[in-house]
C-alpha cells in the first residue's frame, strides 16, 4: 500500500518564458524599445513622478482632500508596460493608480483637477485620486478595492475576444492583492478561457504595513501562475528595460491569441503607503536607501545617455517641458470651479 | 393568449434579446448543456454556441467582475448567480464596482449588464438557499432591482433590463418556475419603475412582489367572504420604485399592509412603510402592517419553513386587523 | 471624570477584555506594529505578543472565515475589517456562517465573535471608502449590530460584545476616534439592545446613531431658539433594537425624525419608520421624517460629500416642518 | 537589456512528499492500517454507503425534503482521512457532506432524523441534509456554500494552535472549490500561519455538470500548493488503503506542527450531482461504468480477504451490523416527531 504520491515535477507546468521563441519574432526585435519607445518610457516616468511629488507636497499642505498613494519609486512597471499598448488597449489599476493612468495616456491636467475634487476633473469630482479613469483612453479605473480590478480586466479582455479586436487588457496590481480571492478567481477564469490579459502584479515587498512575507509564503509571487497553468515571470521592476521586455513578450502573446501570464515586477515604493505614512513604522532606512539606489528614472537616464548616446539636451527638453506640464496641471486644476450641487444626483444611472 | 411558463418566458426573453443583439451573452455556472440549476437556459447553447452560452468555475466573484469588465467594455452580459444566498460572495463586485463605476467615473462609464438570479423558499433547502435578499441590492445607490411575479412580467421585464444601460439584479422565485400564464406571442416590453395593480379593490392596499402576490391574490378572493376588498398592489421593480402607484392605492383605501417572503428588519416592507409613514400618513385609517418572514434564518423542516414564511391566514389576519 | 478619546476607549476595552479571558485574541489586516489605520490597535501587540495581535494577509473572507472556525472550537475572536465598506468582499462568512451557523446547528454551536471596522463619512473617502452599510447586518437574522457614538459607550459596549456570545458586527465611525468624552477609570459595561436618551425633551424624537448624534444633539441646541425640544434617542444597538425606547419617546412627542448618515432605501431609518407606522401610529401628529444621506454613491468631493451627507441644515429643517 | 526571467525551476516550491522522512516515524510504521483501523475504514465506508443508498431510495420515494447529493463512490476518501483523527480533532466539510460525518463519528439515526426533518435529528430538524453538525464529534458541519468551509478550517486550526492543543482540523472540498476565492484566501492563511490544517480536495472530475477541465486548466489541484509553498499530494481516492497512507503522513505533520498541506484525492461520484439528477447530461456511461470498475468498497473487501487474510465471516459480520443499523435509522427518523413550531424561534442567538 503506497503512500500518496508527491505530485511529480513532470506533470507541474512550472512557470516559463512567457513566449514559446517560435510564436514571435525574433527577441532582438521586441527586446529593445526603439529611439521613441525609449523617449516614450523617460518621458512617462517623469510625468508620473512629477505629479506625485507635486501631488504629495500640496497634499501635505492641506490643499487635496481624501488620501493620496503615490507611484514613486515605481515608475517603471507602468511606464515599461504601458508603452505596448494602443488605445484601444485597457487596463484595470489600484488605488495606487495615478502612474498607471499617466503611462496609460491620461492627462496630467485632467488628474490634478480630480485630486482636487474639481469639475472639470476626470470624474468630475466624483471619484478622487482613487477612481481616476477614462474609457476613452481604455483606462477602465483605479479602484478603491484591492483586488477588485482583476476579475473586471479577465471581462475586459472577454470583450475583446468576443468582438474580435485584437486588443489586450493589463491588469495592475500590488503583492497584497494576490492573497484576495478575486486574484484567484480572476486569473483562473482569464486562464480556463484563454483570455488576452497581462496580470502585471507590482511586488513591492508591502501591503501598506505588512511585509510580503508575513502575507505570503511563496517567494515569487510569479509561482502562482503554476496553479493556473499560465507563464509566470519575474521581472525587475526598477529597469524599466527589463519590464519593457517582459511585458512585450507577454502582451504580443495575449494579443496573438496565446492567452494570459502573470507578471511579477519587483520594486519597491520609495514614500510611505500613503501620503502622511512615513513608513518608518515598518521599514528600515536602510531598506528604502538601498531601493533608492535604484532609482528607475536615474537608472533610465543613464542608460539613456551612457548606453545608447542620446544627447543630453534632448533629455533635458523632456524634463523641461514634464516641469512646465505639471505647473499648468496644477494652474488648470486650481483655476477650476468646484462641481455644482446637483453634479451630486446625476450620473448614477445611465 | 397562448400559456407558457415562468422558465419559458424567461428563455424567450433571453433568446430573443441574444438574436437581436450580439452583444448580450450569457455566463454563469452549469447554464451551458445542463441549462441551469432551474433549467431557464435549456438549449440555448445550442443555438447561440459557447461563447455566447458560458459555462464558468465556481467563482462567483470573478463571473460578476468579468460582466462587469465586459460591461465596461461594450458587451452586454447577463451573468447569473445560481442563488441569491451566493451573492455574498460577489457582494463587493455587486455593490462596489458594477453599482458605482459609473458614478465614481463621473458619468463616463455605462455598465449595461444583468444580474439574474433565483431566491425565496418552498423547497426545504434551508438558510443558505432559500433567502430573500432583495433589501440588500435595493440599499446600493447605482443598482436596479427587479422581482418578477408571473411569466409576463418575467418576460417583458427581464427584456427590458438587458436593454437598459445600467446594472439589473435581476431576481426570480424557485417555486415560480413551472408557473403558468398569459404571454403574447408578440414581442413586448414590460418598462421598469412601474408597478402593476394586479386586483383593483376598496379598503385595503396590499402591497406584494414575487411569489408573495399569487399568495395575496388568493387571499384577496378569500377576504371577499369578508365583505373586504383588497387592492394588490406589485411594484414589480423595487427599484426604481414606483411609489407614486403606492401612494395612490393607500390614499384610496386608506389602508396597508406589506406582504413578503424575506425578513421584516431593514427590508422593502420597512421602506414602503416608511415611505408611507412620510408621505400619505393622513390618509391611513389604521396602523400599517408588514407580513414578513419571522426573524429567523430558514429552518430545513418544510413543517418549520411552512411556519416561518407569511402564509395567506398570517395575511388575512393582518388585513382584518387593519380593516376592523 | 476623566475624558479620553473614542478611539483610546475602544483601545481600553480590547486590552480589559484581553487581559480577562485568554480566549480573546485580535486579527485583521495591519493591526500589529501598524496598530489599525485609525490607530485603535496601537500598543496592543507590544503587550499580548503577535499570537494574540494577528496580521492578516489582505484576504477579508478568510479573516472572518477563521474568525468563525476559531469562535466555533472556542476563542473570543475580534476581527477587524478596515472599512465596513470591504464587507461585501466577507459578507458570505458574516451573513452565511456566522450568523447562520447556531440556527442551522440546531443551537448546537455557538459563534462569539466580534467584527470590529469603521464606516461613515466626512474624510473624502469616497464611494468605496464611505458607506454606512448596517442595514446589510441588520437585514440578517443572527448578527448583533452595534455603533457606538460616544467613548462611554464604544468602550462599554465593545467590552460587552466580546463578551457576549453570538456574533456581533461592531461598526465605529472615521470621524469619531479624536472625540473625547467622559469614561470612568473603574470596569464597567454597557448592555446590548439597550438604547440611551441622549437629550430629553418633549416636542419630537429624533433618533440618531453614531456620528448622528452629535449632529443631533447640535441641531437640538439650535431649535432650543424656535422653541423646539427635541428628544435625541441613541439606540446604540441597531439590532437587537430597543423598540420600547423609542415607542416610548414618540409616545410623548408625537412626533419622529430619524437621522443617519446611510442612504433612506431598505435602511435603519426605514425600519425605526416601519416600527412606529405599525405600533404607534395613532400617536403620531405628524408624518415621520427621514434624515438620510441622498440617494447617491459617496462622492468625492468635500463639497458635494457635504451636500449628500445629512447636515445640521436639514435635520433642522425637517425638525421645523414636522413641529410646523 | 534581458528579457524577464521565467521563474526558474529551481525557486518554485515543488510539490513535494507531505513529510520529510525525518520527521515522523518510519513509513512503515505509518503508511498500513492496523488491523483494527482496517475493519474500522471497511465499516466506515459500508455504513457511508448504506445510509446513502437508503437516502437515495427515500428521496426518490418523496419521503424526503429538500435535496441531497450523496457521497457514493467517494467513500474512501472520508474514511481513509478521518480513520486517523480523534474525537477532538475537527473537520469541515461541505454540501455533500455524509460521508464525511460518518467517518468522523456521527451517528446514523441522529442523521437520518435530520434528513427527514425531525427533532431528534442533529440539528433539531433545523438543517438538513447540508448542514449536519455535531461540534462535540468535531464536526464543524456541513456547508450550503461551496468553498466557505476552508477559512473556517483554518480558524478551527488556529484555536487549536493557540488553546495548545495538538489537534488538527480537516478542511474536505472538491474540485470546484478548488476555484473559489475562499480556498486561495484560507490556504494562504493556513500556509503563513503554518496552521494543523489537512485540505482534503476531493476531486470527482465535475463540479455539478461542469467538468474539471472547463472549470481548471491545471491537471492535478494539488499543484495549487506551490501558490502557497506547502506541499501538495495526490493520492488514489479510490484506494483507501493509499489515502490511508498519504492522510496519515499529512495529519502526523500537521500535528507535529509541520503546517498544512494539499492532499489530491482522485475520486468520482458514482451517482448524479444530486438524487434526482442522472448525470447522463454531461457524463458519459462508459465513463461512469470505468470508474464503477474502481468501487473502493470491493477494493478494499478484496484487500482484507486476499491480501491481510481476513476472514470472511468476521467482514460479513460488519455488513449485517451496518444493514441493521440502517434498518433502526430510519425507523429512529420515521417514529421521531416533528419539531415544534416554536422551534423555529430558537437557537438565533445564544
Ligand atoms: C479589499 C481591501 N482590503 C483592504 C484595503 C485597504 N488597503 C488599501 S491598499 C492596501 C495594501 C495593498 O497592498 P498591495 O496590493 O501590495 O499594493 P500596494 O499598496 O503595495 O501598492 C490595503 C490593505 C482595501 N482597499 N481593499
Ligand atoms: C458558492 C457556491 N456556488 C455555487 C453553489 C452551487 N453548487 C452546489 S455544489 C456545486 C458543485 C461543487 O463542485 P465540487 O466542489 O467539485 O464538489 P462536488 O459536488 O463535486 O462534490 C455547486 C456549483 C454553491 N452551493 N455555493
Ligand atoms: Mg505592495
Ligand atoms: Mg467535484
Amino acid at each position: 500500500m503506497a503512500a500518496g504520491k508527491s505530485v511529480p515535477r513532470a506533470r507541474v507546468s512550472v512557470s516559463r518564458r512567457a513566449t514559446p521563441a517560435t510564436a514571435l519574432a525574433s527577441p532582438a526585435e521586441t527586446m529593445t524599445p526603439t529611439r521613441e519607445q525609449a523617449l516614450h518610457i523617460y518621458r512617462t516616468m517623469l510625468r508620473i513622478r512629477a505629479f506625485e511629488e507635486k501631488a504629495s507636497e500640496l497634499f501635505l499642505a492641506g490643499r487635496l482632500p481624501g488620501f493620496l498613494h503615490t507611484y514613486i519609486g515605481q515608475e517603471a512597471v507602468a511606464a515599461g508596460v504601458c508603452v505596448h499598448l494602443t488605445r484601444e488597449d485597457t487596463i484595470t489599476s489600484t488605488h495606487r493608480g495615478h502612474g498607471h493612468a499617466v503611462a496609460k495616456g491620461a492627462r496630467l491636467d485632467l488628474m490634478m483637477a480630480e485630486l482636487f475634487g474639481r469639475k472639470t476633473g476626470y470624474c468630475g469630482g466624483k471619484g478622487g485620486s482613487m477612481h481616476i479613469a477614462d474609457l476613452d483612453l481604455g483606462i477602465l479605473g483605479a479602484n478603491g478595492i484591492v483586488g477588485a480590478g482583476i476579475p473586471i480586466a479577465a471581462g475586459a479582455g472577454l470583450s475583446a475576444r468576443m468582438q474580435g479586436r485584437a486588443t489586450v487588457t493589463v491588469a495592475f496590481f500590488g503583492d497584497g492583492a494576490s492573497n484576495t480571492g478575486a486574484f484567484h478567481e480572476g486569473l483562473n477564469l482569464a486562464a480556463v478561457w484563454n483570455l488576452p490579459v497581462v496580470f502585471v502584479c507590482e511586488n513591492n515587498l508591502y501591503a501598506e504595513s505588512t511585509p510580503r512575507e508575513v502575507h505570503q509564503k511563496v517567494k515569487d509571487i510569479a509561482t502562482r501562475a503554476i496553479a493556473y497553468d499560465i507563464p509566470g515571470v519575474v521581472v525587475d521592476g526598477m529597469d524599466a528595460s527589463s519590464v519593457f521586455a517582459a511585458a512585450g513578450e507577454g502582451i504580443r502573446r495575449a494579443r496573438e491569441g496565446g492567452g494570459p501570464i502573470l507578471l511579477e515586477a519587483k520594486t519597491y515604493r520609495f514614500m510611505g503607503h500613503y501620503v502622511g505614512d512615513t513608513g518608518a513604522a515598518y521599514r528600515d532606512a536602510a531598506e528604502v536607501e538601498r531601493w533608492k539606489q535604484r532609482d528607475p528614472i536615474v537608472l533610465f537616464r543613464r542608460g539613456l545617455l551612457e548606453e545608447r548616446g542620446f544627447p543630453e539636451a534632448e533629455v533635458a527638453t523632456i524634463e523641461a517641458e514634464v516641469q512646465r506640464e505639471i505647473v499648468e496641471a496644477v494652474t488648470f486644476a486650481e483655476e477650476s470651479p468646484e462641481p455644482d450641487l446637483e453634479d451630486a444626483l446625476r450620473d448614477i444611472f445611465a | 393568449m397562448r400559456k407558457i411558463t415562468y422558465r419559458e418566458a424567461l428563455k424567450e426573453a433571453l433568446r430573443e434579446e441574444m438574436r437581436r443583439d450580439p452583444r448580450v451573452f450569457l455566463l454563469g455556472e452549469d447554464i451551458a448543456q445542463f441549462g441551469g440549476s432551474y433549467k431557464v437556459t435549456q438549449g440555448l447553447l445550442d443555438e447561440f454556441g459557447p461563447e455566447r452560452v458560458r459555462n464558468t468555475p465556481i467563482s462567483e466573484a470573478a463571473i460578476v467582475g468579468a460582466a462587469v469588465g465586459a460591461a465596461l467594455t461594450g458587451m452586454r452580459p447577463v451573468a447569473e448567480l445560481m442563488y441569491v444566498d451566493f451573492s455574498g460572495i460577489a457582494m463587493d463586485q455587486i455593490a462596489n464596482q458594477a453599482a458605482k463605476n459609473r458614478y465614481m467615473f463621473g458619468g463616463k462609464a455605462k455598465v449595461p449588464m444583468v444580474l439574474r438570479t433565483q431566491g425565496g423558499t418552498g423547497r426545504s433547502s434551508a438558510a443558505q438557499h432559500a433567502q430573500s435578499l432583495e433589501a440588500w441590492f435595493i440599499h446600493i445607490p447605482g443598482l436596479k432591482v427587479v422581482m418578477p411575479a408571473t411569466p409576463y412580467d418575467a418576460k417583458g421585464l427581464l427584456k427590458t433590463a438587458i436593454r437598459d444601460d445600467n446594472p439589473v439584479v435581476f431576481i426570480e422565485h424557485k417555486l415560480l418556475y413551472p408557473e403558468t400564464g398569459e404571454v403574447p406571442e408578440e414581442e413586448y416590453l414590460v418598462p421598469l419603475g412601474v408597478a402593476d395593480v394586479k386586483r383593483a379593490g376598496e379598503d385595503v392596499t396590499v402591497v406584494a412582489h414575487s411569489r408573495m402576490v399569487h399568495l395575496a391574490l388568493r387571499a384577496a378572493d378569500r377576504l371577499v367572504a369578508d365583505g373586504i376588498s383588497c387592492e394588490v398592489v406589485d411594484p414589480r421593480t423595487l427599484d426604481p420604485l414606483d411609489s407614486a402607484a403606492i401612494l395612490r392605492s393607500v390614499e384610496k383605501t386608506s389602508r396597508l399592509v406589506i406582504l413578503q417572503e424575506a425578513v421584516a428588519q431593514c427590508s422593502f416592507a420597512s421602506e414602503v412603510a416608511a415611505l408611507v409613514a412620510e408621505e400619505a400618513l393622513d390618509c391611513l385609517d389604521a396602523p400599517i402592517r408588514r407580513v414578513t418572514a419571522l426573524d429567523t434564518p430558514m429552518p430545513f423542516s418544510p413543517r418549520l419553513e411552512r411556519f416561518v414564511v407569511p402564509s395567506e391566514e398570517r395575511l388575512i389576519a393582518a388585513v382584518r386587523e387593519v380593516c376592523a
